[in-house]
């Protein structure tokens, strides 16, 4: 086999052609357009699609808040964790206790009543806080132990949920949890705006559905830019990544505490959603059901946390809409609950298999293989068309990325 | 290029470096000083302790005994990610850590300790942080395009071929601006030409950009057509060092690489310098 | 006996450990394999061995042929139960195991109780200090006694052909001279062994044939005796030749491209 | 005191169950280095069938338990040959993750099966069987998941020491191209530790489900199977006498604490995080567990 001579004669004074540094998220093309589709949908559903989809839609942008803050410290950071419920009910009680009111049946603990704008900072910035308290500890460790630690991190939770009752409410649960609003406006009461009836869910969608972009936008930048190199590198090789500068501990502190501090608002807004919680809300199912929400969406990626979580949380749903089924559980033989939860056992399993960079890599690679097909169509294949032709074609040919793993979370194009 | 009888102020000094895993020692006494600007390169059987003598360069082992001064401070009481920013880089031997890096990212990886921005300014992307980003992301480029790589630059490392990493790999490390250049065999596995390609830009990188280079090396062509002192180690100690002509000629570096028979044939080692314990 | 031809070996589908490598082992024959570090020695014995498969390795052209069988494809299983037996670089004993469990789980392939016994009896009669630590962790025992170990296990096959790799590496002179004269004796005993060595000296001295590597390619192909004499093994392992295909490092500092290096 | 030594004897039963849990994680691990979270499915898939064997078929309970064995042994190299082959090299994240797929399938399938109804405990001795000393109460099962726990770390033992397969999977567990070097076929090893595994599991999982005397068990049996994470942690992931203390000493912490601790200042379930208090204190002086190994990370 002849050797290849990968690098070309350089040119006594190389032309430097500086191709527009695009290092914020918004400003990829692909992202813009998936995210007009993607609101251009969700108009549609939330103007005719009835009240009951809003709601599904608005509980799967919370779960989405959820997974980004997941994704942000498994998939782009690489750090197993299987405390997320944790810090969403963290998240949840702040809300409950700074922003809640009176009791609405007995035994709900008493809130503050403060206002929406301190309620939700304050629900982030409390997990937040809880999280860099705990990181220092929980990441000492690595791999496998650090799971297992984030899953004692459950059940310390649901111990504490049950004791302080103060703030929880016990084991009956809180159920006067604050509402957002803005003085006499709230987004719980239904209201006609412009002649068009709005409902509790639409109003509710109204505000998830920026705090959503935004929640996905700093991500997306974060993960861009210096810091998410830096999480990415901590997760293919820690050694490697210390000898280039990055500093560990910062690196992974900073992962854990954004996370944590999305999975408390992520906590509040479902609290608030859903109206009560009880310590076994924040199990260690919703933790794995994140966690599978990442893999099948997508790991290291902002879309794949979007979509992870739609898959998740909504498809269930939506299948049970169908009504295939019967709903109930008492008898044997398979209600629609039991299909969605093997279909959802089995997607873990076949994307894992399959496709390791989840629903965004499958996308990626189908419009990969159409343009390449296109190409072909045209004569010439994109990935060697730059090549000059003393290249050796076989082995410069681009092998989908997600093949190429071997050592790592498996990373979606971003 | 002056050698070892210089003056100079060296740039790296290390004095009885010591490295010890369960019992077994990987290095005894090593010193030596590399000066400024120097291509200092380290040879050895396999198993000499060249790598180990890397590691605790770039502070991943922690000798047991021994002093390590870079530029006059003291080397050793740095963390590892802290070696970056005083001046060292490193390349790695082994390649496919980071298969889904792209060829950028991974140069502007190399520039993290040049970087300030973090979570918050980056999440934000506003004023100062782009700013930060867009000029750094300018600067590998014009790094890429140098080297011949701009072609390369939105492609993950593992999709390329291993000589074409090896060279990304050289660029990440030198958008460090390092003052110093740990070179972990930089032409391990590569055909002829692509190594003379590589022995090329290490030559420029020393001659233009004036870095320092330490290199861990088993191509000896290599290493005697472009070093300018080589150390030889051999079960963790060195052996010799000196100008390549001299040390190879050295009968101790004979028989640590071909065995006792071969130094029989060899004309007297003149006035090579053999420090043979440190 | 074994046949190598114009073997090519690529790794994670990008690097060419070995390009386009003939070799010939024959019956009873020792055959060193030398070269510097990443020449591709090891690559070319796992190949033959089998082992390649888990390493992220692949053949990628050519053929590995045994007694006429093309082998190429066998798992590794099958190839020790043919008689081919590899003694990994670094020796990689069970540590945490005895000597004696080592020396079973040599046997492991073996078919019969009575060609085990007879292995273990012949390993026990070239390696006597490995009868005194039976009991004792393979991972406590010397640098020499480990490689002696390593070897030992190996035979346990009762291989017609024996792979070894680096078998020198770390060892004191004194050991490695010792060692040498047990690839002499094990060949004598009727086992063909290929020897991977960066110790030229000692595999020339005990070997009937040599190879030498470069990159992945054979440079040189001689009788041992011929290369013991040879001085081009000299300059390839220090680097001191001038012709034969490598040019010199050297005229680069005069003749390369211009490059302004302008950041 | 006589609670004190009723605590102690419960808890060693209870600590044996954990101990046999923690065996099959560890034996898994060591062979493949997966953690293998579907583990306390495989418990209840076990006692299910055994359950069903004994109560819908009429079968005794040797035969029901043969069977259940079989069933579960058979899912788990079913399993690691349909889809974890597939997943060598592949980041340990998703390796988990995989096995929280078969855990979901698993469950699900159970559950379906089940419907509504708790099926009853597959033991060998009827469930209030058994006599006091001193006020202690010594239940019959109690006794026999000792002795049973005892003759498996026995047969364990034997297996690993002394035969030629228990010799390849040790080899492997150390270094796995050196065994294969060998001649030893990894995929037997790999399938042989996910049947003996399995086989394990059914065992704890009957006598967890029997518990301190329940006549039935429900769907959760499985999810309990998780406090044996704590005791591969204080053994050392990779340790099989780690798994048999670790999974002892975690049976007595839970059972002492749950013990004492009504009316106290802990508050309510405190026994169900004490397992893992001790853990975490654990991990912050040995990061490997008490006898597990420290692995190096290369560059």
């Amino acid at each position: 086999m002849s050797t290849p001579s990968p690098a070309p004669a350089v040119s006594p004074t190389p032309t430097v052609s500086v191709t527009p540094a695009r290092a914020n998220w918004w400003h990829s093309s692909r992202n813009r357009t998936l995210l007009l589709i993607g609101i251009l949908v969700l108009g549609v559903v939330f103007l005719f699609g009835g009240d009951g989809w809003v709601s599904v839609l608005d509980a799967t942008m919370v779960w989405a808040i959820a997974a980004l803050g997941l994704n942000v410290l498994s998939g782009y950071a690489g750090q197993i964790s299987l405390g997320i419920a944790f810090f969403m009910g963290i998240g949840a009680y702040t809300a409950g206790w700074l922003g809640g009111g009176p009791p609405l049946f007995p035994g709900d603990p008493n809130g503050l009543g403060l206002s929406f704008l301190i309620w939700l900072p304050a629900s982030g910035i409390v997990a937040a806080l809880i999280g860099a308290l705990v990181g220092p500890t929980a990441l000492r460790l690595k791999g496998f132990y650090l799971g297992i630690v984030t899953l004692a991190l459950v059940f310390i939770g649901q111990y504490l949920f049950l004791n302080l009752r103060s703030v929880t409410g016990g084991a009956q649960g809180r159920s006067n949890f604050p509402t957002p609003g803005f003085g006499d406006f709230s987004f719980a009461s239904p209201t006609t705006v412009l002649g068009v009836d709005l409902t509790i869910n639409q109003w509710y969608f109204l505000l998830l559905l920026p705090l959503l972009v935004i929640a996905a936008i700093f991500v997306g930048n974060v993960a861009r830019t210096r810091v998410g190199r830096a999480w990415r590198a901590v997760r293919d090789n820690e050694v490697a990544a210390s000898i280039m500068g990055v500093n560990l501990f910062v690196a992974k502190m900073g992962a854990f505490i954004l996370s944590s501090f999305l999975a408390g608002i992520a906590g509040a807004l479902y609290a608030s959603l859903s109206g009560i919680a009880t310590p076994g809300t924040w199990n260690l199912l919703l933790s794995v059901q994140l966690i599978a929400a990442i893999l099948i969406g997508g790991a290291a990626s902002v879309w794949g946390s979007i979509l992870g979580a739609a898959f998740v949380f909504a498809l269930p749903i939506a299948l049970d809409s169908l009504q295939l089924l019967p709903q109930s559980a008492s008898s044997t033989g398979l209600s629609s609950g039991d299909l969605s939860a093997i279909l959802y056992g089995l997607l873990i399993i076949v994307f894992l298999l399959y496709e390791p960079a989840g629903v965004i890599g499958l996308i990626y690679r189908l419009r990969t293989t159409t343009q390449r097909f296109e190409a072909r169509r045209k004569g010439g294949d994109p990935a060697t068309q730059t090549m000059t032709p003393s290249d050796n074609e076989s082995q410069l040919d681009v092998e989908p990325v997600d093949r190429a793993e071997r050592t790592d979370m498996p990373q979606a194009p971003n | 290029m002056s050698t070892s009888s210089s003056s100079q102020t060296p740039i790296l000094s290390v004095r009885g470096i010591t490295v010890r895993f369960a019992g077994l020692t990987a290095l005894s006494e090593v010193s030596f000083d590399v000066l400024p600007g120097e291509l200092f390169a380290i040879i050895g059987p396999n198993g000499a302790g060249k790598t180990s003598l890397f590691n605790v360069l770039s502070r991943v082992y922690r000798p047991v005994a021994g002093q390590v001064s870079f530029e006059g401070r003291d080397l050793l009481r740095l963390r590892t990610d802290q070696i970056a920013r005083a001046g060292i880089a490193r390349t790695f031997q082994n390649l496919g850590q980071f298969p889904h890096t792209t060829v950028l990212d991974y140069l502007l990886l190399g520039r993290h300790s040049r970087m300030k921005s973090g979570i918050f300014r980056g999440g934000l992307y506003l004023g100062a942080a782009a700013t930060e980003e867009r000029e750094n992301r300018a600067y590998c480029h014009r790094l890429l395009a140098l080297l011949g790589l701009d072609r390369f630059q939105d492609r993950p490392l593992g999709s390329l071929p291993f000589g074409v990493q090896k060279r990304a790999d050289l660029a990440r490390a030198l958008a460090a601006q390092p003052r110093l250049l740990l070179l972990d065999e930089p032409v391990a596995g590569m055909g002829l030409e692509e190594s003379q390609d590589l022995a090329a830009v290490m030559l420029d990188i020393r001659e233009q950009l004036g870095i320092t280079q330490i290199l861990v090396e088993h191509d000896m062509a290599m290493v005697m057509g472009i070093a300018d002192r080589v150390l030889v180690l051999d079960f963790g100690r060195a052996i010799a060092q000196g100008v390549p002509a001299k040390v190879q000629a050295n009968p101790e570096v004979i028989k640590a690489y071909l065995g006792e028979e071969f130094t029989e044939k060899t004309p007297a080692g003149g006035e090579v310098r053999a420090d043979t314990n440190g | 006996m074994l046949v190598v031809r114009e073997l090519e070996v690529m790794y994670q589908g990008v690097i060419a450990a070995v390009r386009g490598v003939s070799l010939e082992v024959p019956e009873q024959s020792v055959v060193a394999l030398l070269g510097a570090n990443g020449a591709g020695k090891s690559t070319i014995l796992r190949a033959i061995s089998g082992l390649l498969r888990g390493q992220g390795g692949r053949i990628t052209h050519g053929a590995v042929e045994y007694d006429g069988q093309p082998i190429t494809t066998f798992d590794a299983a099958r190839i020790v139960r043919l008689g081919i037996a590899q003694v990994l670089e670094g020796r990689r004993l069970f540590g945490a195991l005895t000597v004696e469990d080592n020396l079973r789980a040599g046997a492991f392939a073996a078919r019969d109780n009575a060609a085990t016994r007879r292995a273990y009896g012949r390993v026990m009669e070239l390696f006597p200090v490995l009868r005194d630590r039976r009991k004792s962790m393979a991972g406590y025992l010397s640098g020499g006694e480990q490689q002696m170990l390593a070897i030992g296990r190996a035979l346990m096959a009762s291989p017609k052909l024996l792979l070894l790799d680096e078998p020198s590496l770390g060892l004191a002179p004194v050991m490695v001279q010792h060692i040498g004269k047990i690839i002499s004796e094990i060949s004598a005993g009727g086992t063909a062994v290929l020897l991977v060595e960066q110790n030229a000296q000692m595999a020339l001295t005990h070997a009937t044939h040599g190879y030498v590597l470069e990159t992945g390619q054979v440079v040189l192909d001689q009788p041992a005796a011929d290369l013991l004499r040879d001085e081009s093994v000299r300059t390839f392992y220090l680097g001191l030749h001038e012709e034969g295909g490598r040019a010199n490092f050297a005229t680069l500092r005069q003749r390369r491209p211009e490059r302004r290096w302008a950041l | 005191m006589t609670t004190f030594i009723q605590l102690v004897f419960s808890g060693l039963a209870l600590g044996c169950d954990y101990a046999l849990i923690a065996l099959g994680f560890t034996i898994i691990f060591k062979a493949s280095e997966v953690i293998n979270f579907a583990q306390g499915e495989f418990l209840l898939v076990g006692t299910f069938v055994v359950s069903v064997a004994m109560f819908t078929w009429r079968l005794g309970f040797f035969p029901a338990l043969v069977i259940g064995i079989g069933v579960t042994s058979l899912i788990g190299v079913l399993f690691e040959r349909v889809v974890l082959r597939r997943m060598i090299g592949r980041p340990p994240f998703n390796i988990i993750m995989v096995t929280i797929g078969l855990d979901v399938l698993l469950l699900t399938g159970v559950i379906i099966l089940v419907g509504g109804r708790n099926p009853s405990s597959p033991v060998p001795f009827d469930t209030l069987s058994g006599f006091s000393i001193g006020g202690v109460e010594f239940g019959a099962n109690a006794i026999a998941s000792i002795v049973v726990t005892a003759l498996v770390c026995l047969g364990l033992y034997i297996f690993l020491r002394y035969t030629r397969y228990g010799l390849a999977m040790r080899a492997t567990a150390i270094d796995q191209e050196a065994a294969r070097a060998m001649g030893i076929k990894i995929s037997t090893v790999y399938a042989l530790a996910w049947g003996i595994s399995g086989a394990i599991a059914t065992i704890g999982g009957i006598f967890l489900a029997a518990g301190a005397g329940n006549p039935s068990f429900d769907v959760t049996l499985g999810q309990s199977a998780l406090v044996a994470f704590p005791a591969i942690i204080l053994g050392g992931l990779d340790s099989i006498p780690g798994a048999v203390v670790g999974g002892i000493a975690i049976g007595l912490i839970y059972v002492l604490t749950q013990g004492y601790e009504s009316g106290g200042f802990l508050g309510a379930n405190f026994h169900l995080i004490a397992p893992y208090l001790v853990m975490i204190l654990v991990l912050m002086i040995r990061p490997h567990g008490l006898f597990g190994t420290r692995k190096v990370e290369r560059v």
